[in-house]
């Protein structure tokens, strides 16, 4: 009996530089499939490919033993390919059975059955025992439910294969679980599931198969029994480089503690954080996607309010205002660059400009030279290309952007800069740059928070990397050498050997119990 | 109970209340010829609302109505004075021409790609300055006739006191939900405006979507126009002047978020029929018309400002039964 | 920075220019030694002057994104009281000045009523300023008393409309300066910066810590104001208050501004460009007059030159930055996001 | 898709056509008049037939002028107060005609419907307020229209002086230009009455009699002073010589008396109307004149009419032509300016 999915010999590369090299991937019928890798691997564009967003270089892809051709998202439907995107793509003001059945109605003279959708779409979800209703309009539904909608979505559509990019990652643990059991009926069903995640246990706990990419390779596919937690992030990282990019010996700096956050609640987010970040300092935030890490800088910084706990900022509480906390020297580069970092329209001299009038004005009126003079120096200073002041930060490079977004902040005497996601979708000569301005940054005092997925970026940065974990945070690792595995590891809730500091004592290299966290 | 259902009991709340206040404090304010003259006064409004609520229910905006029901208004009368052509026809004409206006905007939204309020407010001047090149004129000079033509007088008649715009009106409201409710239309044009991105995904065109809502908006303004000269057996150069406004409103009070995707046709009634209470209730007091502008003023500003108040409101507690829920469900926390 | 683009911003965007250009150039073969004259210029700057003034003011809330349909009503609003303030205290110039403080603040007072409802209910303004037009030329009924108030006297109040200076109208020379001031406020102060900037991107503004709520406030106010300062000069342009004035004029400024290439998303449009747009408008309806075009097909030419303004502006803007599909006015309000 | 819910809207607007083709549908007047006579409301058709008693009888009237808020219709009701403020019995009732003929409809269907015992109405538009001016009429409520009347027969009309004010004026300038020379005239709004009026009037006048002197141009002002202002500068601008300049009212004759002054050149301007603010400007020589209408005679003219037409309870049933009241043409120069005594000026 043929694979259901087999992509044989996958390539495809974006302007020269590749991105899957002669990659393989299979699933079975009725088989939970783990895809697993480090951001960059190429899982997403394997997928992408798969359900028809890219074009494929070279390789074949063959459904049930037949090649196949995959040019659009219609045909991975046809043949049964569901998706379940992370940013959900539901509409909010429909029900449930109208966003099932949006696109494919049943309808004859252009008046939908509903009578019929709805037993269809309600037979759906008495047969996978979901906890929603046909008729529940989508908005008042939680995120969970929302997820199970898009489920049905694909179930609808006679899917024999499911792709779940990070399904988890804005779910409880109780939610959780219900997904898992969903996936567990689907195997049962013979609907095969393709499971993207970082989140080890779940992997652990779901999975038949695992494959694992690293930098465009298949690296190697497991078989349930072989799935040992330490040996997958062994093999995603892979050990030469897992060496080569091991941090720098941690450590806790004696400088005078500059930001003080003592048991920040805020209800449904995070809960009981409290860390403490010294002059001078680079301390990483490491955590999954939906950890709660973004969720707290906001709220240090003053962008949104928070339920309880304390911040002090030089043994002084901190206002909960923005424009005061710039007053204090704070700096804020967000992670959704493009909605909240810079205004498109304006020239890169203005969005420098913008966080800096209270020294570039007098009475209100611009000193129009030293606006000037301030875009052109940050433009030379950061080396943003190319290199005109004049030009709209929204015509620029990623790369680029975030400079100009850097620019606002590294143009005022900062003593603490967060800084979150500092290279997502940027090139590695613009990384490195980046990198570059940030420890000078620290070398001259500045204290840097520097939330990021991307192991590598924390382990070179960083001198303490804080762990974070379902809203709270897991552990913290303040001293000697650690590789990402341990940092991995510890996001996914496993503790090495690596850790130090108030961490729980999870048993190493086993997958500690749900809300086993320090509470 | 669904937010749909709990905005619906709102409006026609506000409408009943709206209606008894006057009820008491005005005298002959719920007498049958009253009721019914209301009914007639908001029935222009609303044929034409039911279209702009589609189009406000895709997240866009038709400011051009006015304008075409005056130019399709004018375009009737001349046929009927100057050339005599049989009302039924001219009816067909009108309806021809109000939906040829419709596609117009449709064309220049969704092809030229000129976003829905510049659009719309251009064509408004185009569809008001073809007033002036179809007015009726006399030794060159316009002059407004009577159309003495029966067959178009009569739409401007009753049914046992039931005016005919009246009952055309409720039948296109009844149409017009259905089509919303019961058509893929009506959920393509849900979704296109909740969310055009996912809708797009879904595999609908949402350019048809919306350039068929303006086509219908048009359609609906052809026939409003027909009753318009039915009524006072004329077209005035300035006809239908800032009617658009009065149907946005009627729309918006109806329910209908500008944000998109939100409201229905029986909303938008309701919010028809509370401008005319409105117009009607505020001539009972023998008020000075300063006071008659301002309480109405007043009244608008505060039904819009609790509608976005509300919509909020019902946005802020969904989210927290969501994250109260997904607590409770994540337990230990 | 070479010269080039500075030329540039003077005139606002080129292909504006080269309308103007033409339909000028075009009235000056058909009307030789009449259109092109310093005379006729002034005339046409003296009818746009009214709404000019107001463009001044109202670019502001156009640049957020938002906008402001009862600047004709505060206009008559403020007329109104500030006529009947001088009629009522003696025609004094004392009168003159308190009177038109008053009348200035009235309208500042409504723009602050809207930019406070505007950002505290995040109603769409379109809809706010168009209700609150009822209410405040219901104000100026009561002012009025439903009747004309003339007011010849004192000469200090004819001046503001009436009024020559160095041969020429003394309005243009108000329109000319409010143009000045908001084209230094756009271009010169932390406040116009910031409009640009929230026009935008309000919430990058916000977390670069500018007070986007302000910023909306006061452009509102200053719609407010250019407003009101624009109907007292109309009052004593005619020399009189009445209730109805103004009535329309948000039609004529919004189609300054988009023909001015005001975006009406926000963040996209000069002053410049709005003033030429007035003054493209009033070029066309005067040259219209001159060639003598019948009134009732002025409407048609006006509105197919509106048109090619409009929809090269549109393409110029669609190649410039790709798909602008949503509508521009309406904020999306944000949705509970999954 | 599309076509199907056109089609579908079509079956609604069809299902309605049937309906009116079926019989059982009547126009307003019709509905009216039987509502009047015979079924339901028989007390008010008799008293319609003998009318009601003037001075103790509750009566109820109602003036719907064009647009409330210029001088006229300021002046018109306050002659119709003065002259019903000395009846203790008599309800008065001011409404706003918002210039739009939709408005007018409604509100007179309003008026209607509350059983007024008389409505003043100064039509925005002849031909659009005859429906309901005949409604009216069917319903026994007799109609009296101020200046501006509806295009049927209708219980009296006290008629503005419009075309013989054109044609005074038109003689006027004749005269003084010894039949020759150069005139412009600023108009109304396309397609007001009023101003067709006017207009007609004036250019009669100057076929027959003066036939030397050339109109040289027309445009329209809009009724508004400041249009009329622009279009005078216009005017200034392509024409070298201009004798005189007829506006359609005063106000535009304001604005265009600023224009010729700012121009400094000696022009007869005249308006139509006679506003007070205007006789200020012929004394100060800015205006060469106007025809004076005393609009709260007028009025009171509309006032008293209505109560005779209630107290005989005769409405258009009883008529075959509209009576009409004219109001007579003053025409007031710097000369004659002093027989507008003050109580006169409005």
């Amino acid at each position: 009996m043929p694979a259901l999915l087999e992509m044989k010999e996958i390539e495809k590369s974006f302007n020269g530089s590749p991105v899957l090299k002669k990659v393989n991937f299979s699933v079975e019928p009725g088989e939970v499939h783990a895809l697993m890798g480090e951001n960059g691997a190429g899982k997403s564009t394997l997928i992408k490919i798969l359900t028809g967003i890219y074009p494929k270089d070279g390789g074949q892809i063959y459904w049930n033993g037949e090649p196949v051709s995959v040019e659009h998202r219609k045909d991975a439907a046809s043949l049964g390919i569901g998706v379940i995107y992370q940013e959900l793509s539901l509409i909010p003001t429909l029900t449930v059975m109208q966003n099932v059945m949006l696109g494919k109605e049943q309808s004859k003279f252009g008046f939908v059955n509903a009578r019929k959708m709805k037993q269809k779409v309600a037979g759906l979800i008495e047969k996978y025992g979901f906890h929603v209703r046909a008729d529940e309009v989508v908005e008042t539904l939680t995120i969970a439910q929302r997820q199970t909608v898009e489920i049905l979505k694909a179930l609808s559509e006679e899917s024999r294969l499911i792709i779940m990019d990070e399904p988890t990652a804005s779910l409880s643990a109780k939610e959780s679980d219900a997904l898992f059991g969903i996936i567990e009926q689907l195997r049962r069903d013979g609907v095969s599931v393709i499971y993207i995640s970082h989140r080890l246990e779940e992997v652990y706990r779901l999975s038949d198969r695992l494959t694992v990419l690293r930098d465009g390779v298949t690296e190697a596919v497991l078989a349930k029994e072989q799935i040992i937690p330490a040996d997958v992030v062994r093999l995603m990282i892979g050990k030469e480089l897992s060496e080569a990019t091991a941090s720098n010996n941690l450590r806790t700096s004696d400088a005078p503690v500059r930001l003080k956050v003592g048991n920040l609640c805020k209800k449904g987010v995070f809960h009981d954080i409290s860390f403490e970040i010294h002059k001078g300092e680079i301390v990483g935030f490491a955590g999954l996607v939906g950890a709660g890490r973004t969720e707290v800088m906001r709220c240090i910084y003053g962008a949104d309010p928070y339920d309880s706990g304390t911040v002090e900022f030089e043994g002084k509480p901190l206002a909960k205002q923005i424009t005061k906390n710039i007053a204090n020297g704070f700096g804020f580069v967000p992670e959704d660059r493009r909605n909240q970092g810079f205004t498109p329209l304006l020239s890169i001299e203005k969005n420098v400009a913008l966080t800096n009038y209270d020294t570039l004005a007098a009475g209100g009126f611009v000193k129009a030279a030293a606006e000037k003079k301030l875009g052109v120096e940050m433009v030379g200073r950061l080396a943003i290309k190319p290199g005109d002041s004049q030009i709209p930060v929204g015509n620029l490079s990623g790369g680029n952007q975030q400079k100009a977004v850097l620019a606002k902040w590294l143009s005022r005497g900062l003593k603490l800069l967060i800084i979150d996601e500092p290279t997502a979708g940027i090139d590695i000569g613009a990384k490195d740059e980046i990198y570059k301005i940030l420890e000078n940054l620290a070398e001259n005092g500045t204290s840097v928070i520097m939330v990021s997925s991307d192991l590598q970026e924390l382990l070179r940065v960083s001198q303490r990397i804080v762990v974070m974990r379902k809203g709270e945070i897991f552990t913290e690792f303040a001293s000697g050498r650690i590789t990402q595995e341990d940092v991995l590891m510890a996001e996914s809730g496993i503790l090495t050997s690596g850790a130090k500091g108030g961490a729980p004592q999870g048993e190493a290299g086993t997958v500690a119990k749900e809300g086993g966290t320090n509470g | 109970m669904r937010q749909e259902n709990m905005r619906r009991l709102i409006s026609v709340a506000s409408l009943v209340i709206l209606a008894l206040v006057f009820g008491f404090t005005s005298n002959g304010f719920f007498t049958a010829t009253n009721i019914l003259s209301i009914l007639r006064e908001c029935a222009i409004t609303g044929i034409i609302a039911i279209g702009v609520s589609f189009v406000i229910i895709t997240a866009g905006i038709d400011l051009s109505t006015g304008a075409i029901v005056g130019f399709v208004s004018m375009l009737c009368a001349n046929l009927l004075y100057n050339y005599a052509l049989p009302a039924g026809l001219v009816m067909f004409i009108s309806v021809l021409a109000g939906t040829v206006c419709g596609v117009l905007n449709g064309f220049v939204v969704t092809k030229l790609r000129v976003p829905e309020f510049i659009a719309t407010l251009s064509t408004q001047y185009l569809f008001r300055s073809l007033v002036f090149v179809f007015a009726i004129r006399e030794m060159g000079v316009i002059t407004n006739k009577k159309i003495t033509d029966p067959g178009i007088l009569i739409m401007g008649g009753s049914v046992n006191g039931v005016y005919l715009v009246t009952i055309t009106f409720f039948a296109l409201a009844v149409i017009g939900q259905v089509i919303l409710k019961k058509t893929k239309l009506g959920t393509y044009i849900y979704a296109t405006g909740a969310n055009r991105k996912s809708a797009d995904l879904s595999g609908i065109n949402t350019d048809n979507v919306r350039w068929a809502v303006f086509i219908i908006t048009g359609f609906l303004c052809g026939i409003a126009s027909i009753f318009e000269i039915g009524r006072i057996g004329s077209a005035t150069t300035d006809l239908g002047t800032g009617l658009e406004f009065e149907v946005i409103a009627a729309v918006v009070i109806g329910g209908c978020a500008f944000s998109g995707g939100r409201g229905d046709i029986f909303g938008t009634a309701v919010g028809a029929i509370f401008m005319a209470v409105l117009q009607n209730g505020i001539l009972k007091y023998n008020l000075p018309t300063a006071a008659q502008l301002i309480i109405k003023g007043v009244v608008i500003v505060a039904m819009i400002v609790f509608d976005s108040v509300y919509n909020q409101y019902m946005q802020k507690r969904i989210h927290q039964k969501a994250s109260e829920e997904a607590q409770a469900a994540g337990g230990e926390a | 920075m070479d010269k080039k683009p500075d030329i540039r911003k003077i005139l606002g965007k080129s292909q504006r220019i080269w309308i103007l250009a033409a339909v000028m150039l075009v009235l000056t073969l058909l009307q030789p030694g009449v259109f092109l004259t310093g005379a006729n210029m002034k005339s046409i700057l003296l009818s746009i002057s009214v709404y000019g003034i107001m463009v001044c003011g109202t670019i502001f809330p156009i640049l957020l994104g938002g906008i402001d349909l009862s600047v004709g009503a505060v206009a008559a609003a403020a007329g109104a009281f500030t006529v009947t303030w001088i009629v009522d205290h003696g025609f004094t110039d004392g009168a003159v000045a308190v009177g038109v403080l008053g009348g200035l603040f009235l309208g500042a007072a409504v723009g602050m009523v809207h930019g406070v409802i505007v950002t505290q209910f995040s109603v769409p303004p379109f809809l706010i300023t168009l209700a609150t037009q009822n209410i405040v030329y219901g104000v100026a009924q009561l002012l009025t008393e439903n009747n004309v108030i003339a007011c010849m006297e004192p000469a200090s109040f004819a001046f503001l409309g009436g009024g020559r200076l160095l041969g020429v109208p003394f309005s243009i020379w108000i329109m000319m300066i409010m143009a000045v001031i908001s084209y230094i406020i756009l271009g010169k102060t932390v406040f116009g910066r910031n409009v640009y900037a929230v026009g935008g991107n309000a919430e990058a503004c916000r977390l670069s810590g500018v007070r986007s709520r302000l910023v909306i406030i006061m452009s509102y106010v200053a719609s407010g104001l250019t407003a009101a300062l624009s109907g007292i000069v109309l009052a004593s342009m005619n020399r009189q208050a009445i209730a109805k004035a103004a009535q329309g004029y948000d039609n004529y400024v919004l189609t300054a501004l988009v023909v001015g290439g005001a975006s009406l998303m926000g963040g996209e449009g000069s002053i410049q460009g709005a003033i030429w747009g007035a003054f493209l408008v009033g070029v066309i309806s005067n040259g219209l007059r001159l060639v003598g075009v019948a009134s009732d097909y002025h409407g048609v030419v006006k509105c197919v030159v509106i048109l090619a303004a409009v929809a090269l502006d549109a393409h110029v803007r669609y190649k410039k930055s790709g798909l602008q599909k949503t509508s521009p006015f309406f904020k999306k309000k944000e949705k509970a996001k999954a | 898709m599309k076509k199907k819910m056109m089609s579908l809207l079509m079956v609604g607007a069809m299902a309605v056509g049937m309906l009116a083709g079926c019989g059982g549908v009547k126009t307003d007047s019709e509905a009216a008049s039987e509502a009047a006579g015979g079924n339901g409301k028989a007390d008010t058709a008799t008293e319609a037939a003998t009318g009601k008693n003037a001075y103790s009888d509750e009566i109820k009237i109602g003036f719907l002028p064009n647009v409330i808020g210029d001088s006229c219709a300021a002046a018109w009701a306050e002659g119709m107060e003065s002259y019903l403020g000395n009846f203790s019995n008599v309800t008065f009732n001011v409404f706003d005609g918002k210039a739009s003929v939709d408005t007018e409809n409604t509100i007179m269907e309003q008026m209607i419907n509350e059983n007024y015992d008389a409505i003043i109405l100064q039509a925005t538009d002849a031909a659009g307020l005859a429906a309901s001016t005949d409604k009216a009429e069917a319903a026994g409520i007799p109609v009296i229209t101020c200046n501006l009347d509806a295009d049927t027969v209708h219980t009296g009309l006290v008629a503005g002086v419009d075309t013989e004010a054109g044609q005074q004026i038109a003689e006027r300038i004749g005269e003084s230009l010894g039949g020759k020379g150069k005139v412009v005239i600023i108009s109304a709004t396309p397609g007001a009455t009023k101003g067709e009026n006017i207009d007609k009037g004036f250019k009669e006048v100057l076929k027959e009699k003066y036939p030397d002197i050339e109109i040289l141009d027309e445009q329209s002002g809009e009724w508004l002073t400041e249009n009329a202002n622009t279009v005078m500068n216009d005017f200034l601008t392509k024409y070298q010589d201009i004798d005189a300049v007829l506006c359609h009212n005063d106000a535009m004759a304001e604005g265009a008396a600023e224009a010729a002054k700012a121009a400094n050149k000696e022009i007869q301007i005249w308006g139509v109307d006679g506003e007070s603010k205007m006789l200020d400007y012929i004394e100060q020589g800015l205006c060469t004149g106007t025809v004076y209408t005393d609009c709260q005679k007028q009025g009171a003219a509309c006032a008293q009419f209505c109560m005779y037409a209630i107290g005989s309870g005769i409405t258009a049933k009883n008529l075959s032509a509209t009576p009409v009241v004219k109001m007579a043409p003053i025409v007031v120069t710097k000369e004659n300016l002093s027989e507008i005594t003050e109580d006169m000026r409005w």
